[in-house]
């Protein structure tokens, strides 16, 4: 693709989440995503944007995708996770296993999409009590981000299996992605149908280790978006008779983001540098520039009306279910080291 | 020179302690903050048991903490019925303390302090809600925002504008405004990141008609009347900041405890664990140090808000670093919800920001 | 240029540092930089790298000149320091001035030049006692970077003048960059020459500017050479049995600041961020990088010998004598907002 | 609580300033950093005029941050011949104590510790230096690394192996090693980034006899011993951090003050001198408290770890910002020469990793 097409595909981009997201974004967070945003998003092409097109994918280029998960954090990250589930990490396992059909129902929308993957991290503790025997499966999955989606891939005894529903969800407080949430999901003799036989867990640490720069373009999104709601407001806000834009350290902070912006922007988009020196980074950023966007709100930042706070939540978030968790930095230290290092 | 607490006092905090402990369970915390609803029954029982005891400024400095160290919002709730109380006491008429002060203190009625207005935020002598005289009594028209116990308490101290000719901050004056009075009007603000439990809400006053003896002091003086406040009840926010980030160190550390010693002896991990346990030490010992400065009648302004500032900060660090070092643990636990009511302490009772520029313009004077 | 080529002149100014700039690099922090390495540096073209090849000049494209600089930080900041004043401040001057013949002088290393530019820093308050007349200068030019280079440019009343050599320089204390010095430049009855007629300021105000890229380049020198520097000795430094980068917090610090040495490169090099968004990133991360480094290094890191210590001092001063200053942030911000903010 | 100084430590606070104002001028403070040398005249006039009082340790403490405040270099150089003196108060024989203890506090002679080896730094228990048992000698040989005083001091606390088959610190025993003891060399480390007014060497021992008598304490205590007096001297060096920071401090604000009000009161400077100002405060007020402790004789070594930690970063954080605020023309001043002194203070008498360690070790420990 050239340049042109993608300015064309980000505005595209842009006009479906102001149509379809940004209206919506504060009740996503308050009552989770409806199912009809999945069907419009579907028409889109973005729900298996990355998949085959003999699958009912868009097969689109890597900067495409990166460019949607961006623009869509910029609107509701909760919609963007949604999208990278849907494409970076159910889809690209259930395309692995050969679930064409199932790619499908994900591609249009008809069908959502989760992996469990919270419990291959290291800070994860939560014990499973799940049984599966004859095709069925009975016990708790903990931790699962998007627990009410229609397809549930699982790991048990280093195997896949796909679950179809669930026999019930117990929410867990959940800082953020809200339109996703975030429970225990509850199986009784459900059927469950078995993916792939050992090596289930390297699968979904691959589709991880593979969402690097696809989780920056979250973290990017959310930078951006926060960074520039605190420039308008700065701009239109007064204090001591003068807008907050004009004092110095509300200008250069912000000003400052925007630079931070630019380079994360350009590692992610434009540079060859691997994924795992950028997701460290783009989390963390987004992490700074949230909190003072926040900030600059003042009190009315703390108002989940104000649409600011959710991106402090959010940014918190992406960093701990994606990293950079221990073993990311591990990874970095032994590209930089080229051997094991930070093993203490 | 002595860093320790009285017998007394440290009697008086496992009393807090064990009254927070016992009521304010994850379950009820988690309640109350899904629901955003105010705990009257909670403040009432607080009082009733005497964790809230007016009479000592310690113990409620010390009571903050404990309660805020389970849970913010609850903390915050069953502390906050008093709020402004110290700008009647120390500046109302007798019959303004008999009237109102007296069955706050005696846990019957709720009061708030209704400073900040829409748009308004730190430049508090920029407000333009306006009081006019008429007769024996004063008509306010104007707005309020973000006022804790905005829609619950009977009563505010209320700042206005009395004059328009005088300079900015010479033209305000303080009020004692009654809820029930006729053309005034709140509404709760729902959906706060945090400190979901307190009650948060706009004021909204239309001709509302004050008798002029609930003028507190003299017109004209209300900036300093409120100034003189905060320098006080910074120091109790400060006292919420320490709560908190004692209580996201407190549930990393279980939560670290229950993940065993291969997780909890990494370096990386340890190292968070010293950086909090050290600001929260730091914040305080200024917190405490800014107390006993104002407890003994001799308050320094500059260290009050360099409590304020420092121990909202190590609130938000802790919150933050407690997440980052328990992960997928603690984002599933109470400990989001630290993370989420700590952010406000940078910004109530004076932003970090304004703190800051207190600060330094003590200093630059002072150094000149 | 191609690629092969940007890595034959990157190996180039490695070769040529490695014999002529690291064995006197810690004699130059001491002594200040010998005449001979300018000419030696000039023999390969440094000195005029971007100036026209019909003044002398190597005429090399902003990539090659980025390399140089950046290669030539890594075994001493302090001549890449020498290499930014004759090229980017300078040689810029003085070419505009349509001083040839000084531009010949300079490439061959056969002298050195300086620009008095602290002053228009808006930190910095020294009062100017310089009276001109009848093409003499008499008085005192305060902090000036190189005072003992043999041309010196400096303003006066608006208008630019050249002296060549001075009648004396009154060293001040100096954090970095000590090859090159820090002093103030006595005149009497020099006889100096008139560049430009008014402008002055704007002029190496101009220079300056254009130079943002140009010292983010010697800050990713200064960076990747200390945490190289860091990562090298924590492999062989032991403590407790085992080597320093073992323990996590090493390991993951070191890791995280390649990751940002890489973003950084990619911003310089690749992106088409303008300069003012680089700069205060680039100086920013030298100083923390350096900072890790020498701690990192422990007691011997303190110490002139291991070579580790001058990264951190020059970081420093790096950020100081370029920026960001409030007058960059105030730049930036002005990008970000299209208008003026930050002024109070 | 009471965080005042008493009226006596106040005075002797001025006359510790005073002296070292009147001292340590910008020129004198130069030339020793230039010349890295050891001020010895300084060191004797401290003593002669009772800046240094070693009978009151909060004396100690209050001269170290008022000279550090002026220059660190001749600051440390004029407080530090003592250093390692409390091993033998606490642990030596009177023999020892009457020996060279005497002289030391007489101000006649000089001494220094001697625990770090090349390539050794935090691992202390690791150490290589031997002393072997001869009849009613040791023999040391081996080599020490960064020792402060090494070039000037009369002896030295050194710690060395006695035993290699005891558990790694259990094998180690403490000794007074003279430096004209034949087979001593020290070797003068110069170029130092800062403090370059102290001496610091390198040691030799080669076959250095070493009476018995000279064994500090009981044979395989020696571990213990050196951690008991880092415990105390770590305090000091709290001290050492407070002084440059506010020495820092004092110098930015002063520029900032000859720069004028249009320069000083723009926002970004003062939130800069705010968060100095505050980190200031913090970092005093947990030395005190960990001197307190320890004067008290109760000491607690994690909050004198947090102490040092925090201390050390202050002044490096203070020399760093210092340095922003000021620009050009703090750089081209003797705030320069802050900037490369503060960094030691992370580094000897327990980096700032080690701190850490501690710290949080003894926190997951008391919560279990």
């Amino acid at each position: 693709m050239d340049q042109d097409s993608y300015r064309m595909l980000r505005e595209n981009v842009d006009e479906f989440c102001a149509r379809n997201v940004e209206p919506v974004s504060l009740k996503m967070e308050r009552e989770g995503m409806a199912s009809d945003l999945a069907k419009k998003s579907g028409t889109q092409g973005f729900n298996a944007a990355i998949a085959a097109q003999s699958n009912g994918g868009s097969a689109l280029d890597r900067e495409s995708y990166l460019t949607i998960l961006e623009r869509a954090a910029r609107s509701s990250p909760s919609f963007a996770m949604f999208l990278l589930m849907q494409n970076s990490i159910a889809g690209r396992i259930l395309e692995a296993a050969g679930k064409t059909g199932e790619i499908g129902e994900i591609a249009s929308g008809a069908k959502t999409a989760t992996v469990e993957f919270l419990s291959l991290n290291e800070s994860s503790s939560a014990e499973y009590s799940i049984n599966v025997s004859n095709g069925k499966a009975t016990g708790k999955l903990r931790n699962v981000i998007f627990p009410s989606a229609d397809l549930i891939v699982f790991l048990h005894q280093d195997s896949l299996y796909l679950a179809r529903g669930s026999d019930g969800t117990e929410p867990l407080p959940v800082l953020g992605f809200r339109g996703l949430g975030l429970g225990d999901v509850v199986f009784r003799d459900r059927p469950v149908e078995k993916l792939s036989e050992n090596g289930g867990a390297k699968l979904i640490m691959d589709a991880l280790k593979n969402a690097g720069r696809e989780v920056s373009a979250v973290a990017l999104g959310i930078t951006g978006r926060s960074v520039d709601m605190a420039v308008e407001y700065s701009r239109v806000r007064k204090t001591f008779g003068r807008p907050l834009k004009d004092y110095e350290p509300v200008a250069f902070q912000l000003a400052g983001f925007k630079a931070q912006e630019e380079e994360l922007r350009s590692m992610i988009f434009f540079s060859s540098v691997q994924d795992g020196y950028i997701k460290p980074l783009a989390t963390d950023l987004a992490r700074r520039a949230t909190k003072i966007a926040l900030q600059v709100h003042g009190g009315y930042g703390y108002l989940e009306d104000f649409g600011v706070e959710k991106f402090y939540r959010d940014s918190m978030t992406l960093s701990i279910y994606f990293g950079p968790s221990r073993s990311d930095m591990r990874n970095l230290s032994r590209e930089v080291y080229g051997e094991e290092s930070g093993v203490i | 020179m002595d860093f320790d607490f009285t017998e007394e006092q440290v009697k008086f905090r496992e009393k807090a302690r064990e009254f927070a402990e016992r009521e304010f369970s994850s379950e009820v915390a988690r309640k109350f903050d899904r629901e955003e609803k105010y705990p009257e029954e909670i403040r009432k029982k607080a009082y009733a048991e005497h964790v809230i005891d007016y009479s000592d400024p310690w113990k409620v400095l010390i009571a903050i903490e404990e309660l805020c160290r389970q849970d913010a919002g609850l903390g915050i709730s069953a502390t906050v019925p008093y709020f402004g109380e110290e700008v009647i006491m120390l500046f109302g008429s007798d019959h303004l303390k008999e009237k109102y002060l007296q069955p706050v203190n005696e846990g019957k009625s709720l009061m708030g302090l209704a400073v900040t207005e829409p748009g308004g935020g730190s430049d508090v002598a920029g407000l333009k809600t306006t009081a006019r005289k008429e007769g024996k009594n004063y008509i306010i028209n104007g707005a309020k925002m973000f006022i804790t116990n905005g829609s619950i308490a009977d009563f505010f101290v209320m700042l206005v504008r009395t004059s328009e000719e005088e300079k900015r901050h010479h033209g305000l004056s303080a009020f004692v405004v009654e809820s029930r009075f006729p053309g005034f009007k709140a509404n709760k603000l729902k959906g706060k990141l945090g400190v979901r439990a307190t009650d948060t809400a706009e004021l909204e006053l239309n001709n509302v008609v004050v008798p002029e003896e609930n003028l507190i002091g003299e017109e004209g003086k209300g900036f300093y009347y409120i100034m003189t406040f905060f320098n006080i009840s910074r120091i109790f926010v400060a006292g919420q900041g320490i709560g908190i980030a004692q209580g996201a160190f407190d549930r990393a550390l279980s939560i670290l405890r229950r993940k065993g010693k291969a997780y909890s002896e990494k370096e990386e991990i340890q190292f968070a664990v010293a950086e909090m346990a050290t600001q929260i030490q730091a914040a305080r010992l200024i917190t405490y140090k800014a107390a006993s400065y104002l407890f003994n009648f001799k308050p320094d302004p500059t260290i009050t808000s360099m409590a304020k500032k420092y121990a909202a900060e190590t609130a938000v660090f802790v919150a933050e670093k407690a997440l980052e070092v328990t992960g997928v643990d603690g984002i599933s636990s109470d400990l989001e919800r630290f993370y989420r009511d700590a952010k406000i302490l940078e910004i109530w009772e004076g932003t970090s920001e304004v703190e800051k520029l207190i600060i330094s313009r003590n200093i630059l004077k002072e150094a000149q």
